[in-house]
């Protein structure tokens, strides 16, 4: 039993992604969506949190909306991977429930 | 597998619209059932036929009504979330006693408890908002 | 009906400056019907929601805070509120208005609705889930 | 003094068109003048004629074109922001090609030019939105 | 020369009031209102930069919004007042120019 | 026009998760017909509405970064970026796309439209203005 955890929102503009990032459990997913991708910059003022959770949780960014925000793969994170609209599918179906952060 | 799909904000303004549009497409593509997509809060404006975005933009609305029609998904619009916004279909109109509709194809207006039965009936809930 | 689905109602917004609270409180009313096993979570600024003494009179915008405390009668008695997010906002469970049911289980005794809970259960409480609904 | 008003979020979603409306009436209460109201982003929704709110809520567009007739204020609603978000008069549905208009009695469709006027015709701007 | 910043977001759940405290100049005010009236709560984990900055700059809380949000009096900083309508149309008129922190 | 203002438009909000960027920027294209004093101020997450490389063919929404490069054909030659707020998010100039005016007043020579600026430096730029536009 996991969940999939969405993040929209921009961690530097609402307290979202640390929210989740404090309720989210061992096993579950975090997809960084929208404005959510900027969550999985590296050299940012959330990034140690970021870090820390992805041994325990898996992490996600979907890439068309790092694409469009200019985000190259190589600023990511370690441990923090891209998906398409495909891949988000996928973890929706591969958890048990999705729980977005709004 | 059988999803729902909440749209909580309205079009253009949020990416949410676009965000679950991708979202329903791949998902059918990948053999998955969306048998209903639920609006809520602004997201009753994504139901608009009066909407007029650039030519060099898409047509949010446009979008979802064609992908109704081609998949078969149940566009619901909450009944109280769209009388507060001023999204109403004829017999809504006619009802209130307005003069004119603004429901495009494919959309329905009904009940909050189509949320909660899309939530009893579908293997996972997906919500997009603000 | 004969499956059970256990619904979380997620409330991590303040009332007034958006509907949010509102329209989900209208979800919950209506979700009442269907006889699933309700919870609903109060964190980050929805804890605020909870507040007592609000007046909207001064801003034209209808009170709904009265509403939590008819939940009870809509069999909706499960009010999950973080301890963390009281916390960062200064706030007691004093400043919380008191929302109670009657339990049908014994003998309709008066039992408090609003049930204070730590992140880490709150965390439990929402992997606990079959539905999440976030407002 | 002059004031100029921008309000950026929709009605009942947003507490945006309820603040700007009590400070509005309070301004002129106050022997101030407010020539002029401009709806942008989400804002434009405020002008639409066919929200049906709640009896037991307040009217947000009947309050703002009420006070716009009483006190002589120029409601004015960008068009480029109401094209997309479906909000039109009759001139601009019938130029598009639309069967239908929604914008309320004391609202008026114009362009970007009527905020930036207001901006340097008024003594202050102040910005209700998100 | 001054200005009104006016800030209508909680502080725990956006980053306006923050980026708000940080651009304002001695002298200038700050009025909080709709969900922005929290800024003004005792207790809180931003209620030191407030205080802080309640000696150089004038803030104050909208009471209608404070009140419709159930925030008593008693609870706001030391230095922080309540305002109404009309004191908000004053506080506009007062200074030079307005800024809303969206 | 006798009278100009000087007229500062705040962007604090990231591109394309919500519509206030672009729409922003097409206030500052209407406004350039004015002849006031425009400035741009980019901080918070403003600062990443001028990072280059934006590809929006996967979210099927409109690229509008280019514009940026086109708004000092406008007159529009002062975006003012705040450095603490690229600092915060691991961004540095080079982050940034290239905006250019030609200086009329310097034979046309090609200059830099994005000026970083410091915090302090920012909110000097924010006390100075008649008119403040926040998106």
């Amino acid at each position: 039993m996991s969940t999939l955890h969405t993040v929209n929102k921009s961690p530097f503009a609402t307290g979202a992604l640390v929210s989740c990032l404090d309720h989210c459990k061992d096993g579950d997913a975090i997809l960084m969506i929208e404005d959510g991708v900027y969550g999985g910059l590296t050299g940012t003022t959330v990034a140690d949190r970021v870090q820390q959770k992805a041994g325990s949780v898996a992490i996600f960014v979907l890439s068309p909306d790092a694409d469009a925000r200019g985000l190259a793969t190589d600023r990511l994170l370690a441990g923090v991977n891209g998906v398409d609209y495909d891949g988000f599918v996928d973890l929706v179906a591969d958890h048990d429930r999705t729980q977005a952060w709004l | 597998m059988k999803f729902g799909v909440v749209i909580s904000e309205g079009p253009y303004t949020h990416q949410a619209a676009d965000s679950a549009f991708h979202f329903v497409k791949s998902a059918i593509a990948k053999g998955h059932e969306v048998p209903r997509v639920f609006f809520y809060h602004d997201g009753v404006n994504v139901a608009t036929r009066l909407s007029v975005p650039p030519q060099d933009e898409r047509n949010i609305q446009e979008n979802w009504s064609a992908l109704a029609k081609e998949h078969g998904v149940d566009l619901v619009v909450c009944i109280a979330a769209a009388q507060r916004r001023g999204i109403l279909d004829d017999n809504e109109a006619k009802r209130q006693g307005k003069d004119a509709s603004n429901i495009a194809e494919g959309f329905r207006i009904s009940g909050l408890g189509q949320l909660i039965e899309m939530g009893i009936q579908t293997d996972r809930l997906v919500t997009f908002g603000d | 009906m004969s499956e059970v689905k256990k619904f979380l109602y997620v409330n991590r917004k303040a009332p007034y400056g958006t509907i949010y609270a509102l329209e989900a409180l209208e979800v919950v009313l209506i979700g009442a019907a269907f006889d699933q096993d309700v919870s609903l979570a109060f964190l980050d600024d929805g804890v605020f929601q909870l507040t007592k003494g609000q007046n909207t009179d001064g801003i034209g915008v209808k009170n709904f805070s009265p509403t939590f405390r008819a939940l009870g009668d809509y069999e909706v008695t499960k009010l999950f509120v973080e301890q963390e997010s009281l916390d960062e906002r200064g706030l007691t469970t004093d400043d919380l208005q008191e929302v109670t049911y009657e339990d049908e289980d014994d003998d309709w005794a008066e039992k408090p609705s609003i049930r204070v809970v730590s992140r880490a259960e709150m965390a439990d409480i929402m992997a606990n889930q079959d539905v999440v609904l976030s407002f």
